[in-house]
């Protein structure tokens, strides 16, 4: 399944350039979320190139990545694959609008303690 | 005016047959200038050629065009022939009616016309030629070699035994080079010492050769054949000639905390110091930061054991000034600082080195002698993962874009001779393509992993930390898709090259032109790999770009060549088609000594008697020895001041002008 | 205006009598107070007939030229506008910067007589800047006009009151005028349509009396000989046999001081036929800053210009061939 | 009866001797045709090409002028071509500010191989002249009216 | 020189003691700082997707405020930190943001990313110094051996934030030198404890935080110090039973270090 519109699409949103991997790994090999992820970092950078964007959207793997640029940091070819699965990310979010928690929700998953941060992430960037 | 005569070839029927040879004689007799016109079937058959001897003799002609075949066949043929008969061969012009008219156009009346306007413009572009003549400079017999590494040596003996003199300056106090430091060598894994210093022993013994180590070139002015360069000797504060090498001062020196930089910091080494036992010459040097004589006027120890009285605290830089014909660029590389890849652990971790931290430490004259032990506390280690391209392949701002080309096989080789001496030692190697072109590279590398067990594993690492006593290698392995973690007692960067610090330097004393990793460029990637683009500057071994011993040795020897092909000319000829000054127009702007690729062009304060008003004036001036002829500065010029010879504008505009007279 | 011109006048005397400087380069009265023209005092002429008001708007920069081979120091009294021609001249070696002494003067904005003139005033006898307006002395009695409307074209996109390169500075508190986006008029032909354009040019370049005094007003046009009168680069031309012929001098010449116009605004300010030469070698500015990045002639001395350089992504001229549109 | 003529274009092309001279060249042996409008000059460079010359030959009466050098990069002499690039953008913008049709003008990379590129970029080129007719615009204005 | 001071809202709810031990310990430090009158939420998590203008807003709007007094921005909290620095460079340098964002918040003077944000352990280390800061310390705190844990928000992405060396900083663990501690340096301090995933997927989070603790152990924490309110709650409240550390904003034990606490 090859998608260019969708393809251009990541590229757009993400600002990231994956035509630039040369496909070492390393974005995989610091991963915190490797093994949470059914379609890893370094899958994720090659599939976009591919246009394989559909796979990438109907996948729960994006829910799992925390954001927390340590593959942008180390990747040799300033791919910034973590800038590419927020873009898959976002276009998921905006074509269906599904949420994955509803503000009916909140009161089981609350506790005093949560940071504000914590709820934002979890309806904006993590709601599908 | 001139007497031109044209002569029109038939080409047998390659020309003949699109176009009509009568009619193009017919429109050449009615061109102004021209006395004579004919036709002829070959007019590069000797026949044809005394043919146009002959009517150059017999019409007094001080002019020709051939409308022929195109120029980069027969140009020179036709130009040889007009000597013969004593015309200037910048006289003769050629029109191509065959590459650039007959062989492409099928209609014989279009054909026809457009061969009348190319010969046309022939005509009048070799009305406004002027007799150009071949310049000449003279050559300094003896060459200079920059770098005392396998390169610069190998390039040094060769020009040496083809008996010329030469120079080779060393800026650390032995020669050997990178190369020195290596264990052993690839694909054979014959020992790195056993080949290169015998070459050193050559280099040093040999009567056309003088080593000038712990030295550097300051400048260098001139250009080709004639080079005058100026070297700094560095004081060593130890007579070069009456010391022998004894070793006693360095058992008596006190100070004994200074860094090794021949086994790049893994050891210590006293102020007094030979760099290493093969060290040519083999000489002590004094480190003038650390020795207590030279920093604190105390101690003096190693003058008062000196059996032959060669040390010398009052020494001073010494300053050397040679004249050279030709100039060899040799200043080979050195790995990159991998302190920026924290995330592998380098400065968190004594057990992670480097590759050639590693040659040293597997090295029998190496700070362990040759025993490889953890770095941290000295014990055998059982697992060793090696890490490639590090830094290598790397657009960001801490690595190289460029493949380092070396890392595959020396890792290889690590790999191999691990497990071939400690076969209790496990050896993992991430990779992410393993690159070994290369005549038996592949084969070595095969072998590695068949015969020897070295596991490679595709993927990369991604951090470095202790744990439990060990190093954990946490990295992916794209084979399998796992991110995996290993444990590991030692682990190996094979870090990227880099040109050496000084190339940069280097190349801009020269006027040679660097790329944007600081490798000298070559002037062209295949037709002249070993020359720079400035006449007169050659390219020796990595300084131009990654490669192997083996490549840097051949690469040395096609450096020497051109040299000697360089030197044994007594005389260089130039070509007369270069750039030329009006000095009545030129008021010394600049603009074409910046544009000019090769350093030819200069300024100097010249007296000038412009329509009797005398003054001295800022000109430009060419110089013919170092001018290319490619004319950017004629088009930098905004006056017209700077012209090129062969290709004036007036010529070119009378080109312009025939051919578009409809 | 006329304390500054009383200080420059003071110090001019001091340099003169002190040895320092053999002669200043400045404004000499003409018959009107709008018609200064540059000269030099000596101390033989002395300074009587100095002037500076706000009619000084020509660039003396390009006197200095003619000083290079001569062992006389000379004080020239330079605009801030004026010293990035001053700093191109000393790139290209075309002054000797040790027999000059550089003056800075303050500047409000030179006016434009014929602006005023066309205002409907005339018997002019004095003006006076006050702030946004200018108030005009006549014969018969004072009109106050406003200052955007009279100044020099080249007043409009002011670059601001710092000198690039001075050895002192005379009256450099006064405000010089407000800018406008000097790009304006040559995006609007650029919006055009090519046989606007066509017509524009066409227009104003058929006016051309080639005349020259473009040429020699401009501080970046110091050739010793000028290309279109040297016999041998094949385009010499004495007077123009076609209408060609001068579009061809002018984009030569605009051709020629490209990446070294500092866009002083001289050539359209001396053009007697009122040609708006300055849109040529603006367009020339804005194409360089745009494909190259912002570069300013004469921001500061021994700049290498864009045309003498190169980047190897730089942009393709296909790109202009195969332009969309007109 | 007057017959109409058909258009018959007048093409400079300036061609560095170490590419694109040779690129022609091998057009030629390889017999891949093209217009006889063409006619090429020799030059050492690109960067050799003044503006001068490209304004000339409009004036003598080229309807269309084409530069070919090295493909940037590849330049005999290193840099020549990026500066002729330069210039070469900057007097082509200019001719279409001053409202003279830009695609009589172009510059095109062949290298000393590219024969077959040669023979299409010249195709192509003189088709588009051919389009664009006489170059009138700098025709028309060599006479005063 | 007043510094601008940007709490966020963390800190006047859940992480009251980063922002009152800061205070306290400033005005022991003699530096004066104000807070910003007309705060807003930075948005929280910086939204990377190019396109995503109006979540940005509240951020520039903050910049704008600190712009207009000229002063530089002091934040505390690690992840309003990360928020506004990168939104802050967007400004610099994304002319797409810039200009739609300025076109949306119609200020006097467009934004054009002219505030300087600086974090309050910039702020230490570069304006009061560690050294002064040691020589200020009047209770210090001996022989504790803590771990400086820095998450990810405060390091990276390194090329747009530029706090410290990204694989191995050493700011928190000067901090923890000057206030008479030991630091302790364990491999893990500079991943990511998964705090954005917390409230979706806490067993996640919890592996995360056990990895984290593990290391900090391993080689002999006995507490840890943080900037963030993220990792506080992460680190505190997700990890599994038994491997519990304590664990404190860095305030605190600079306030405990100064006698303010």
């Amino acid at each position: 399944m090859h998608n260019n519109n969708l393809k251009d699409e990541v590229i757009r949103i993400s600002g990231a350039s994956p035509i630039k991997c040369m496909k070492c790994g390393k974005c995989s090999a610091t991963c915190p979320s490797f093994n949470d992820m059914e379609i890893a970092p370094h899958m994720f950078v090659d599939m976009v190139v591919k246009g394989r964007i559909e796979e990438l959207m109907a996948s729960n793997a994006t829910a799992h990545c925390l954001s927390c640029f340590a593959c942008v940091e180390r990747c040799p070819r300033g791919v910034e694959p973590a800038n590419i699965i927020e873009a898959i990310r976002v276009i998921k979010l905006r074509k269906s609008g599904s949420v994955q928690l509803t503000p009916a929700q909140i009161a089981s998953v609350i506790d005093t303690e949560i940071p504000q941060q914590a709820l934002v992430s979890a309806f904006r960037k993590f709601r599908k | 005016m001139l007497k031109i005569g044209v002569f029109v070839c038939w080409c047998g029927s390659n020309i003949a047959a699109t176009v009509d040879i009568d009619q193009v004689v017919a429109a050449a007799k009615l061109q102004p200038g021209v006395v004579m016109a004919t036709g002829y079937q070959y007019m590069c058959s000797e026949n044809g050629q005394s043919l146009m001897r002959k009517a150059v003799e017999e019409y007094k002609l001080d002019g020709v065009v051939i409308c022929a075949c195109s120029p980069r066949m027969h140009e020179a043929t036709f130009r040889k022939n007009a000597q013969r008969v004593g015309l200037n061969p910048f006289m003769v012009e050629i029109a191509n009616i065959r590459e650039h008219c007959s062989w492409i156009h099928k209609d014989k009346e279009q054909g026809t016309i457009k061969a009348i306007a190319l010969a046309n413009a022939a005509i009048a572009k070799v009305s406004l030629n002027a007799p150009l003549i071949s310049g000449e400079s003279s050559v300094t017999k003896r060459a200079l070699v920059i770098g005392g590494g396998i390169a610069g040596l190998q390039t040094a003996l060769d020009i040496a035994e083809a008996g010329f003199e030469v120079d080779v300056v060393e800026r650390q106090a032995t020669i050997g080079g990178n190369m020195a430091k290596i264990d052993k060598t690839f694909p054979t894994l014959d020992c790195a010492a056993c080949i290169l210093t015998p070459k050193m022993v050559d280099a040093a013994s040999h009567e056309n050769i003088e080593l000038i180590t712990y030295s550097e070139v300051e400048s260098v002015k001139g250009f080709v054949g004639s080079f005058k360069a100026t070297i700094r000797k560095k004081a060593r504060y130890v007579n070069e000639k009456t010391c022998t090498g004894c070793g006693l001062c360095m058992s008596k020196c006190p100070s004994k905390k200074s860094k090794n930089e021949f086994n790049l910091g893994l050891d210590n080494r006293t102020s007094i110091f030979i760099p290493f036992a093969q060290a040519i010459p083999n000489v002590a040097v004094i480190d003038p930061q650390s020795c207590i004589k030279l920093t604190r006027d105390k101690c003096g120890l190693c003058q008062s054991v000196c059996e032959v009285k060669a040390i010398d605290f009052t020494m001073q830089d010494e300053i050397i000034e040679r004249e050279y014909g030709a100039i060899v660029v040799a200043t080979g590389f050195k790995p990159i600082e991998v302190d920026a890849f924290d995330e592998l652990g380098y400065t968190q971790n004594k057990d992670v080195i480097t590759s050639l931290e590693l040659e040293r430490l597997m090295n029998a004259a190496g700070p362990t002698g040759g025993k490889l032990v953890k770095v941290s506390d000295g014990s055998h280690p059982t697992d060793i993962t090696f890490i490639q391209c590090v830094g290598s392949r790397d657009c960001t701002s801490r690595g190289k874009e460029y493949c380092s080309k070396i890392c595959c096989m020396y890792t290889c080789k690590h790999a191999m001779l691990i497990r071939d001496k400690y076969p209790d030692i496990n050896v993992n190697v991430f990779y992410i393509d393993v690159r070994t072109p290369g005549k038996n590279y592949d084969e070595f590398y095969r072998r590695a992993v068949e015969d020897f067990g070295v596991n490679y594993i595709k993927g990369q690492v991604g951090k470095v930390y202790a744990e439990d006593g060990k190093l954990i290698v946490q990295g992916s392995d794209l084979i399998t898709n796992e991110q995996i973690f290993i444990k590991s007692d030692m682990v190996v960067l094979a870090s990227a090259i880099e040109p050496d610090p000084s190339a940069k330097k280097v190349a801009s004393m020269l006027t040679a032109s660097i790329d944007t990793n600081n490798f000298l460029t070559e002037a062209h990637a295949k037709l002249r790999p070993v020359e720079s683009p400035t006449a007169g500057i050659f390219l020796s071994g990595v300084c131009q770009g990654p490669k192997d011993i083996p490549e840097t040795v051949a690469q040395a020897g096609a450096a020497a060549s051109k040299v000697i092909g360089l030197l044994v000319k007594n005389k260089l000829v130039t070509s007369p088609c270069i750039a030329t000054t009006d000095e009545l127009l030129c008021s010394g702007c600049s603009n074409c000594f910046n544009i000019c690729p090769y350093g030819a062009i200069g300024y100097e304060d010249k007296l000038i008697n412009d329509h009797g008003i005398r003054e001295t004036r800022r000109i430009a001036v060419v110089n013919p020895a170092l001018c290319q002829g490619c004319g950017a500065c004629s088009v930098a010029c905004p006056s017209g001041a700077m012209d090129l010879l062969g290709y004036t504008n007036k010529q070119i505009m009378a080109e312009v002008d025939a051919i578009c007279k409809r | 205006m006329q304390g500054l011109e009383k200080k420059i006048k003071d110090r001019a005397i001091e340099l003169l009598e002190s040895g320092k400087v053999d002669g200043i380069i400045g404004w000499e009265k003409g018959q009107f107070i709008y018609d200064p023209t540059p000269a030099v005092f000596t101390k033989e002429t002395g300074l009587d007939n100095f002037c500076y008001n706000n009619f000084c708007g020509a660039n003396l920069s390009k006197y200095l030229v003619g000083k290079i081979t001569s062992d006389k120091k000379y004080a020239v009294l330079l605009k801030p506008c004026d010293t990035y021609s001053m700093n191109q001249l000393i790139t290209e070696h075309r002054v000797n910067r040790d027999n000059i002494y550089i003056i800075g003067v303050g500047c409000e904005g030179h006016l434009d007589v014929e602006k005023i003139k066309r205002n409907g005033i005339s018997g002019i006898t004095g003006v006076s800047v006050d702030g946004e307006n200018v108030n005009v002395g006549t014969i018969y009695g004072e009109s106050t006009i406003a200052k955007s409307d009279v100044l020099l074209g080249k007043c409009e996109v002011c670059r601001g009151n710092a000198h690039k390169i001075s050895d002192e500075l005379i009256g450099e508190e006064l405000q010089t005028p407000e800018a406008s986006d000097r790009f304006e008029m040559v995006n609007k032909l650029e919006a055009m349509t090519a046989e606007e354009r066509f017509a524009f040019w066409k227009g104003e370049l058929s006016r051309c009396i080639r005349c020259n005094a473009c040429r020699n007003a401009c501080p970046a046009c110091t050739c010793r000989v000028c290309v279109f009168d040297n016999g041998r680069s094949g385009i010499d031309s004495k007077a123009n046999a076609s209408e060609f012929e001068e579009q061809m001098f002018h984009i030569i010449r605009a051709f020629h001081v490209s990446a070294r116009c500092t866009d002083c605004g001289e050539c359209s300010r001396v053009c007697p036929e009122n040609i708006p030469l300055h849109l040529l070698n603006r367009k020339y500015v804005k194409d360089i800053n745009e494909f190259y990045g912002e570069y300013q002639a004469g921001e500061e001395a021994d700049q290498r210009n864009p045309l003498v350089n190169f980047g190897d992504k730089d942009i393709d001229p296909t790109v202009i061939s195969d332009k969309e549109g007109n | 009866m007057q017959e109409v003529k058909e258009f018959k274009p007048n093409i400079v092309a300036f061609c560095c001797n170490w590419c694109s001279y040779a690129g022609a060249d091998l057009a030629g042996s390889s017999r891949l045709s093209y217009p006889a409008d063409v006619k090429i000059i020799r030059v050492p460079c690109s960067g050799r090409v003044n503006p001068m010359f490209i304004l000339k030959a409009f004036e003598k009466g080229a309807d269309g002028v084409i530069i070919c050098g090295c493909h940037p990069g590849d330049c005999h002499y290193n840099t020549g071509n990026f500066y002729a690039r330069r210039r070469m953008t900057l007097l082509y913008s200019m001719l279409d500010y001053m409202g003279i049709e830009k695609g009589r003008t172009r510059v095109e990379w062949v290298s000393a191989a590219e024969g077959a590129k040669f023979s299409n970029v010249m195709n192509k080129f003189c088709g588009d002249i051919k389009e664009l007719g006489e170059c009138v615009k700098l025709g028309d204005i060599r006479c005063k009216d | 020189m007043i510094y601008s001071y940007y709490p966020g809202c963390t800190l006047k709810t859940k992480a009251k003691e980063l922002d009152i031990y800061a205070r306290r310990s400033l005005e022991a430090l003699g530096i004066q700082m104000e807070e910003l009158a007309d705060w807003q939420c930075c948005g929280g998590v910086y939204p990377m997707a190019k396109d995503e203008i109006a979540t940005k807003l509240s951020s520039v709007r903050t910049l704008n405020q600190a712009k207009e007094l000229g002063r530089p921005l002091i934040t505390l909290c690690s992840a309003c930190h990360h928020v506004l620095t990168l939104v802050n460079h967007d400004m610099k340098n994304d002319s797409n943001i810039r200009n739609k964002a300025n076109d949306y918040s119609k200020f006097d003077t467009p934004y054009k990313g002219e505030t300087e944000v600086i974090h309050f352990l910039q702020l230490l280390r570069d304006v009061v110094g560690f050294d002064n800061l040691k020589a200020k310390v009047t209770n210090p705190l001996k022989g504790r051996k803590i771990g400086a844990y820095y998450g990810c928000l405060l390091l990276r992405p390194s090329a747009k934030l530029a706090f410290d060396s990204p694989e191995n900083p050493t700011i928190m663990e000067d901090f923890i030198k000057a206030i008479g501690a030991t630091p302790v340096v364990y491999p893990f301090r500079n991943e990511c404890c998964g705090g954005y995933i917390a409230v979706t997927d806490k067993g996640q989070a919890t592996k995360n935080v056990d990895r984290i603790i593990d290391s900090a152990k391993y080689k002999g924490c006995d507490e840890l110090v943080t900037a963030c309110p993220l990792c506080m709650y992460n680190v505190s409240g997700n990890a599994s039973e038994g491997k519990d550390i304590s664990i404190k904003y860095f305030t605190e034990l600079l306030a405990e270090a100064l006698g303010v606490k």
